[in-house]
């Protein structure tokens, strides 16, 4: 069994000799992610502590299912984007470490404000990497409205701390406080400002369409699908089992996901160019799992979450990969062009199909739990917007599969004629890569029960419920 | 026969199709005819186990009478349909997609059919309306394939809301008993939901947009499909609407119209808007495939009227007009299909004469329409007789006024294309075009047989339909031998169909003992003193009814409400980007402060 | 008007935070910061694992840090792991500032200094760095630490960029002292985890509180930490010194 | 159903054709004296028939023929059906909706003849005359569904009997009498008669089919023409004039009903076929709904009023 | 009243983030803001007389009041944080300036995505 600290070590070690071995800092980086991938599934579960010092004094990572799932999909996605894009990792090799680190941190810790550390060290990575985009207006936005989430998130902690004085997560949790009541509002209003602003919840994000619309096919996976789905898992155990919202909070917070949600769908609608569609859906996906996390339903929401991070890492891989070659995004001009690139094409539209909730697809299983635990907890306004929203989802992204399949005029039958290009998105091997991952969405779809299994071994997380819905309850007839 | 084995069957034929089709073409398409053909054989076979509960993978499905009924009306379509595949593969953009998409659909159709919760119906469902929507982008319009996804997802998100709403109630996805204990609003609210992706599969007003868009737009091959088959999977919904979901019982209490609880004569009232304004639009159309869509709405309109009904006379009617229109409408689009095979065009005012050319396709196709427009002695006719019988019964004035609307308007419409492409000057481009070969006829003059063959023996469909009856609990439509009993009268339709030939008999003898006529050329025809010698020239077809067209060329177009509604979520869309979104920090500052303003209000602290 | 509207705004999310904020603390007071059975009291008395009675200056032996300084043995050891992110944060900085200044780019020139600025800094110079690797070799002790002490040797360095415009420095030798640094940080909690099987450990005699000494592995990080945040601040004012040649 | 039936059915069909031909030469003669003509004499009608039948004719290839023989053979059958004062053929199957779709047989067949003949002018009337079916048709048939809720009966017979031995109050179009005159607006219509006879249009486009038409074909266009008004102007009557209770009563109001209609169209000019189409959806249509809203709602005039 | 100083300052970073649109003035709003929390954290482990949280020959013993020396840790990390993001961002200011020769974001209009 290997020591969880090693998730945060390895790459900070990593990060640190590549600066002084700068000729060998690719592999450094390759290396690292697959050591993290590797000592991954051996890491000890439970508890651990740094420094010898027990809780709340010290600092201590907790590795449970949560964790563990969210650590597994960052570090694989991870993996992915610097095999796929290691040309562009090459210059970031660094960064990407120390980001790596930055994740793992973020998922592991059990500390309020070592939390924030590994936040601030993930972020200033994103900094970094939202340069690539080469809008250093739109990166110099991310900066100053991330350092204001990270001031009222200092702000916020601190009288946390004042009142409980611990900044221990289970500590905090086990003093009771009761988080429906004004009396705590402003602090948890401040904390969640942190949060919104990294899980680009409306109004809060808006730094979001800079930075996403001018990412590459590095960095725009890799915020989409990494750093997305960590920023929610840590929004999802800060607010549930740390601050297990209630009362006018949880209405609020609630609120602000299923509009995030509603007004990101929409904005998608109208939008022509690629990563401008997938930024917004991003948004509105976020927007939903953050409301579902706030309800405490985790398992859905954590559902939705994987659905949506392996599916928006391979459509901003493939959609940065257009654009580097057709020097443009807007679908309109790249027409039938997956006619010469079936696989990358099929890849595409399985993830896009996941994203609308298709059944077969993983994104179906997420979106019935979902749909399944808000019933089951008396709500119906909310799916009724998922459900509408879900229309304006598929509506963008199935035109938009439509156009970059089939080509041709208006009034004639579709002909390879008018396909744009005929320049293989990816080689044959990252093209076999990407088309693989878009398998794992197809074949967690199909055996959703396995999958869901996998995820939360059927207890659920953080002692919240497991799966509202699984296939095998038809059988049963329950 | 297993339902397993046709569904194993059919899924893994279409994986292999997929491959086969990369390798040979042709091959690819013949075996999507077997597959289909397999399927349905198999599904005949099946009738023996009816009543059969079983699981496969973590689908459950039941074998009901009903569910038999659909799903072989379905894969009749699918299966005559299949023929006309291998000779349009080279014109496919992605042939192998095309036949993988095509039995997967159909594999889904049947899982749909037979599924016992509402899970297994909804995941079958949608797989056939993706995998469809990829089968109509490779037609004529890309747009066509978009519009046909959003309806239909307007459709089934509602109808997921409805599942997952009484499951919140009931607990349970059982069709049978997933409704049960609800009441009040919940009911009403579970009720439109539910049926609303029925309408829009059906292509019930205001949802009718996408079948002249996917119909008229959608492949050759495919358009009998959509119109003989898919559609009627919607009626299936509306079907469960009020046997599995007790619509008369629930809302007994309400205000009733005619005997009818108000929600039910909504949804009839809509249906039959739906005839009204399909055939007005059907007769307005100059494009062959787009007209006979329009008269699918209108069909769509009598179905649901006849399901809805739900008593001893009306939903049989509606039921059987299932199989006649299924039968009838396949078979039209496909004789328009072998025209387009040789012309090349679906446009009416292109074509001209082609009975010279393809007298079979235009035997194939005179029967259709007979049978669409409800003339004995074809199917077409016993069904809407039923159906005018049991708005008779009923006294539902302006749901049969409707019906009668549409019932002569499409004498209208189908007349429109029998003349355009079949009668008249033969086009100068098209007088060496053959007839199409015995493969694609094949399946065509079955398809006519059966119209026929409804026509005259009814009872042999009806039969099946009194078993539906007595499955959901009422009482069965009274069939003697040959003849069905209704309240207000009676049809021997066999005997009807005897007096038909007897008059035609006497008429053909009377022709035949009389001189032979001396054949002349179209073009010797009687002009008024003019001369034109182009043969498109003389061929009136284009605006055919344009007095008619005049009256109500101003209506209001549906689809401009759903454009409305996009440019809506579109400024809803343009306002989020342009509040929240820039590249000033300041934008995102002034929310932040407002948002703490609002929290802090709401949460009563100040 | 702008302007009004705007600190209109500020003022009203100001007066609604306060009156938000006086619910959960008081706002308006100051000084009631003793919080019974706080974490903090445990660092004071350093009996986080054992206690071990009062802790008295020059006498204990072989307490839980060792530390005279509470703060740095919050930071270099209670929370070391807290203080590795930190360090780590600063690191990635400065790899983005050099990151994002980019190759294509030399060394600006500055303004032609001052007499006595230039005579004066060959004679500051070593008193300052020599200061700043007092200030983090006593982190232990006294006020002061790794990140000061680090600080006062980038801004040594950056006199001599004021003082001669012609000033170069090497970089590579910053960088790998850096790089080195931090992974011998790192290396340490790993022995600490080998040896007392946990990561980050206080794995040396802690000695006498207020010895030099003393306090295990703190100052030993602690020179780690000056160095590191030395040659970091270091790196990013040498390259916030460069000029871009093309945009 | 047996040979017998044949056999009436073959004898109705020569009586009516004689009846309908007579009657028809004597309203021509009607018509020439509402004109200040003279008039053909009375069996000028069975002249043309017999002549046309024996010349030579021209065809424009099979469906030209087929049409022709569609069309008298759907009449032919669809007049076996109808019933003359309470006598049919095949007794019950004189279902109103199986008479009006078989009508329609015929109708198709007529059109499919004229389009197939290739002139322009045929399209045009077919045009015309499905367009003005739309128009007369619905009006009607909200009274003929009136009807049938009514009485409980969508059989021509019964209906007819049940009007009967009541007088002439008893007759459908006193007990409903806005139904009644719908009947007859729609009759006028059915009959191709003034002010609805756009699509024969004697003096517009006529020309066009009739000259396409010779010999045989013409004939049977004649003796097609003499079954439909047969079957129209029966319908009417059975539903709403009372039928008749013997074969001679029948006949007698049958006359007069053709002859009123003669002498209505006589003077009457031509609707444009939008505008029948307008007045049919304006007038009898509100009066078709209304009647029937009055018999669903109130039950007035489904017994006598009196 | 410190704390109440330590929210002004966190109003008047926000008000120049808010109302600057110069790169260095909104860094230095951010600054102010930091600075407030800093401020606004030390005055929450300030105790009235608390000492120093150093032992020296002065203030011997464990058992004496000291304030709280993890708030003054935390304040430690923020500034360095604080520092790390102001680098950052000033490269980010000299990105923009080398790229739009201004320092004006009003000036900029966003530029098209590329």
């Amino acid at each position: 069994m290997i020591n969880p600290v090693f998730m945060i070590a390895i790459p900070l070690i990593l990060a640190f000799l590549s600066l002084v071995a700068a000729r060998i800092k690719k592999w450094l980086l390759l290396s690292g992610v697959l050591i993290n991938i590797a000592i991954l599934f051996f890491l000890e579960k439970g508890e651990t502590v740094i420094g010898g010092f027990k809780p709340p004094f010290g600092i201590n990572l907790i590795l449970d299912n949560y964790s563990m799932v969210g650590l597994a999909l960052a570090g694989l996605l991870l993996l992915a984007g610097v095999v796929l894009s290691l040309d562009k990792a090459d210059k970031y090799s660094t960064v990407l470490l120390t980001a790596l680190a930055g994740i793992n941190g973020m998922l592991l810790t059990g500390d309020l404000f070592n939390l924030f550390i590994f936040m601030e060290i993930t972020i200033i990575s994103a900094y970094i990497l939202s340069t690539a985009g080469k809008k250093p207006e739109y990166s110099f936005n991310y900066l100053v409205i991330g350092s204001i989430g990270s001031v009222f998130y200092l702000a916020g902690l601190v009288v946390f701390y004042s009142l409980t004085g611990t900044l221990n997560m289970a500590d905090l949790a086990a003093q009771n406080l009761s988080m429906g009541t004004p009396e705590l509002l402003v602090p948890l209003f401040l904390i969640f400002t942190a949060f919104a602003i990294e899980a680009k919840l409306i109004p809060f994000g808006g730094w979001v369409k800079g930075v996403y619309g001018n990412s590459n096919r590095l960095t725009g996976a890799l915020f989409a699908s990494v750093y997305a789905s960590t920023v929610l898992f840590v929004f999802g155990r800060v607010f549930n089992e740390v601050f297990a919202l209630s009362g006018a909070v949880q209405t609020i917070i609630v609120l602000i996901g299923v509009v995030t949600f509603a007004f990101g769908e929409a904005a998608a609608f109208r939008q022509v160019k690629m990563r401008r569609i997938l930024l917004y859906s991003s948004i509105g996906q976020s927007g939903l799992a953050a409301a579902l996390f706030a309800l405490g339903l985790i398992f859905p929401a954590v559902l939705l979450v994987i659905s949506n991070a392996v599916s928006k890492f391979i459509m901003f891989s493939i959609t940065g990969k257009l654009r580097e070659i057709y020097k443009t995004d807007d679908y309109t001009d790249l027409k039938g062009v997956f006619f010469s690139n079936k696989l990358t094409g099929i890849a595409f539209s399985i993830s896009a199909m996941s994203l609308i909730g298709l059944p077969l697809f993983f994104g179906f299983y997420a979106k019935l739990n979902a749909l399944t635990a808000l019933f089951n907890g008396g709500n119906w306004f909310i799916p009724a917007v998922i459900l509408l929203f879900a229309i304006v989802e598929g509506a963008y992204f199935i035109r938009l599969l439509i156009a970059l399949w089939a080509p041709g005029k208006e009034g004639e039958i579709a002909d390879k004629s008018h396909a744009v290009g005929e320049i293989r998105i990816f080689n044959i091997k990252k093209s076999i890569l990407v088309f693989i991952l878009s398998l794992v969405i197809l074949a967690a779809g199909l055996i959703p029960d396995l999958a869901g299994k996998l995820i939360s071994s059927d207890s659920g997380f953080m002692g919240g419920d497991g799966p509202a819905f699984t296939m095998s309850q038809l059988k049963g007839g329950e | 026969m297993n339902l397993t084995i046709i569904l194993a069957v059919t899924v893994v034929l279409a994986v292999v199709s997929f491959f086969i089709t990369r390798l040979n073409k042709k091959a690819g398409g013949f075996l999507t005819v077997i597959a289909s053909l397999f399927a349905f054989v198999g599904l005949f076979l099946l009738k023996g186990s009816i009543g059969g509960e079983f699981s496969i993978f973590y689908f459950s499905f039941k074998i009901t009478m009903v569910g038999w009924y659909f799903a072989l009306i379905m894969v009749l379509a699918y299966s005559m349909t299949s023929f006309f595949n291998p000779f349009w593969m080279d014109k496919m953009m992605y042939p192998g997609s095309y036949n993988f998409m095509y039995l997967l659909s159909m594999a889904g159709t049947i899982g749909m059919f037979f599924a016992k919760d509402f899970i297994t119906l909804f995941i079958f469902w949608e797989t056939v309306v993706w995998s469809s929507t990829f089968i109509i982008q490779l037609g004529k319009s890309r747009k066509a394939s978009y519009v046909y996804y959003v309806v239909s997802a307007i459709g089934s998100m509602a109808t997921l809301f409805a599942i997952m709403m009484a499951y919140s109630v009931s607990g349970t996805f059982v069709i049978s008993e997933a409704f049960a204990g609800l009441s009040g609003g919940a009911a009403i609210a579970v009720f439109f939901t539910f049926i609303l992706s029925g309408l829009a599969k059906i292509g019930i007003f205001p949802f009718h947009v996408w079948l002249p868009a996917a119909h008229g737009n959608a492949p050759h091959t495919f358009s009998p499909v959509l119109s003989g088959g898919l559609v009627k999977m919607g009626a299936f919904i509306a079907f469960l609407s009020v046997t599995a979901f007790p619509a008369y019982e629930i809302f007994s209490g309400m205000f009733k119209v005619m005997g009818t609880p108000f929600p039910i004569y909504f949804l009839m009232a809509l249906g039959a808007i739906s005839i009204i304004v399909g055939t007005l639009m059907a007769i307005k159309q100059e494009d062959a495939k787009k007209l006979l869509a329009y008269s699918s709405v209108a069909n769509g309109g009598y179905i649901l009227i006849g399901i809805l009904m739900l008593d001893q006379v009306g939903f049989a009617g509606g039921m059987m007009h299932l199989v006649n229109h299924a039968v009838a409408s396949a078979a039209a689009f496909l004789a328009i299909a072998a025209v387009a095979y040789r012309t090349g065009t679906t446009k009416m005012s292109e074509m001209g004469g082609m009975i010279h050319r393809m007298p079979v396709t235009y035997i194939v196709y005179l029967v259709a329409i007979i049978s669409m427009a409800g003339i004995p002695p074809m199917g077409g006719f016993v069904s809407k007789w039923l159906i005018f019988q049991g708005l008779a019964d009923k006294g539902m004035l302006f749901l049969a006024a409707a019906a009668f609307f549409g019932s002569i308007g499409s004498f209208m419409y189908v007349f429109r294309p029998l003349s355009a492409v079949f009668l008249g000057q033969t086009f100068t481009r098209d007088l060496k075009k053959k007839e199409v070969g015995f493969f694609m006829m094949l399946p065509m003059l079955i398809l006519t047989a059966l119209s026929i063959l409804a026509g005259v023996f009814p009872n042999t469909i009806l039969r099946v339909i009194t078993e539906i009856q007595a499955s959901v609990g009422i009482s069965p439509v009274t069939l003697a031998e040959n003849t069905i009993v209704t309240v207000n009268g009676y049809l021997d339709a066999f005997r009807v169909f005897i007096v038909f030939g007897f008059g035609f008999t006497i008429a053909f003898v009377i022709f035949i003992v009389r001189r032979k006529s001396k054949k002349v050329e179209l073009m010797d025809t009687y002009t008024s003193a003019e001369f034109i010698h182009t043969r498109e020239l003389l061929h009136y077809s284009s605006k055919f009814y344009a007095p008619f067209e005049r009256l109500y060329d101003k209506a209001p177009d549906t689809m401009k409400l759903y454009k409305k509604i996009a440019v809506k979520i579109g400024e809803l869309g343009n306002l989020t980007e342009s509040l929240f979104y820039g590249h000033k920090p300041e934008k995102t500052v002034f929310w932040v402060m407002i948002t703490g303003i609002f929290v802090v209000i709401i949460g009563g602290v100040v | 008007m702008k302007k009004v509207f705007t600190a209109a705004l500020v003022i009203l999310f100001g007066v609604v935070l306060l009156f938000g904020l006086s619910k959960s603390i008081d706002i308006a007071g100051y000084g009631d910061g003793l919080i019974p059975g706080k974490a903090a009291d445990a660092y004071i008395n350093k009996n986080v694992t054992s206690g071990t009675g009062e802790i008295i200056f020059g006498e204990t032996k072989n307490a839980e840090t060792g530390s005279a300084n509470m703060v740095t043995s919050v930071i270099a050891n209670y929370r070391s792991f807290d203080t590795l992110g930190e360090v780590t944060v600063l690191f990635l900085a400065a790899v983005g500032v050099s990151l994002i200044m980019g190759k294509n780019s030399k060394e600006g020139k500055m303004k032609k200094s001052g007499f006595i600025l230039r005579t004066s800094a060959g004679i500051i110079f070593p008193v300052m760095l020599i200061t700043g690797i007092y200030i983090f070799t006593h982190g232990h002790l006294t006020p002061g630490g790794g990140f000061p002490g680090g600080s006062m040797i980038a801004s040594s360095f950056l006199l001599l960029y004021l003082a001669d415009e012609n000033f170069k420095l090497k970089i590579t030798g910053f960088k790998v002292a850096e790089g080195l640094a931090g992974t011998l940080y790192v290396m340490v909690g790993a022995v600490g985890l080998i040896i007392g099987g946990y990561f980050l450990i206080n794995f040396l005699p802690t000695g006498v509180v207020g010895d030099l000494f003393s306090a295990g592995i703190i100052p030993v990080i602690y020179v780690l930490i000056g160095l590191k945040v030395g040659s970091e601040i270091t790196g990013i004012v040498r390259d916030m010194h460069k000029e871009e040649v093309s945009v | 159903m047996n040979v017998m039936s044949f056999v009436y059915g073959f004898l109705v069909l020569l009586g009516v054709f004689v009846f309908q031909t007579t009657l028809t030469g004597l309203n021509r003669k009607v018509t020439a004296r509402l004109q200040k003509r003279y008039g053909a004499r009375w069996y000028q009608q069975f002249l043309d028939i017999f002549k046309a039948l024996r010349k030579d004719s021209t065809s424009h290839g099979w469906v030209f023929d087929f049409g022709v023989i569609m069309a008298l053979g759907g009449i032919m059958a669809t007049v076996i059906f109808i019933p003359v004062a309470g006598f049919e053929a095949f007794p019950g199957l004189d279902n109103i909706f199986v008479i009006s779709y078989l009508l329609a047989v015929g109708m198709l067949g007529m059109a499919m003849s004229a389009a197939g003949s290739g002139n322009p002018w045929a399209s045009i009337g077919v045009a015309r005359a499905l367009t003005n079916m739309l128009a007369y048709d619905v009006p009607l048939m909200i009274v003929i569904f009136t009807l049938i809720f009514a009485f409980d009966s969508s059989s021509l017979s019964e209906i007819a009997a049940l009007q009967q031995g009541m007088g002439i109050l008893g007759w459908n179009a006193f007990r409903m009498p806005l139904g009644g005159i719908v009947a007859v607006i729609a009759l006028l219509g059915m009959l191709g008669k003034k002010p609805f006879d756009s699509f024969i249009a004697p003096t517009e486009i006529a020309s066009g089919p009739m000259v396409e038409y010779g010999g045989k074909h013409l004939g049977f266009m004649f003796i097609l023409h003499e079954f439909m008004t047969f079957i129209e102007v029966s319908i009417i009557l059975s539903l709403f004039f009372g039928g008749g209770a013997t074969i001679w009563e029948y006949m007698l109001k049958y006359a007069v009903l053709y002859t009123f209609m003669n002498i209505i169209s006589g003077v009457m000019p031509r609707f444009k076929i939008d505008q029948a189409v307008k007045y049919f959806y304006r007038v009898p249509l509100a009066m078709a709904i209304v009647q029937g809203l009055v018999v669903i709602f109130t039950g007035l005039g489904v017994t006598l009023w009196f | 009243m410190i704390r109440l100083a330590s929210l002004l300052l966190i109003l008047i970073g926000l008000y120049g983030i808010f109302s600057s649109r110069n790169v260095i003035k909104i860094l230095i709003g951010v600054n102010v803001m930091e600075l407030g929390v800093n401020i606004f954290i030390i005055s929450v482990g300030f105790f009235k007389g608390g000492i120093a949280p150093i032992l020296t020959a002065d203030s011997f013993s464990s058992a004496m009041k000291f304030v709280d020396p993890l708030a003054q840790a935390m304040v430690l990390t923020s500034i360095v944080i604080g520092l790390g993001i102001t680098a950052l961002g000033l490269v980010f200011a000299r990105k923009i300036h080398a790229q739009y020769d201004t320092y004006d974001l009003g000036a900029i209009g966003g530029g098209k995505d590329d």
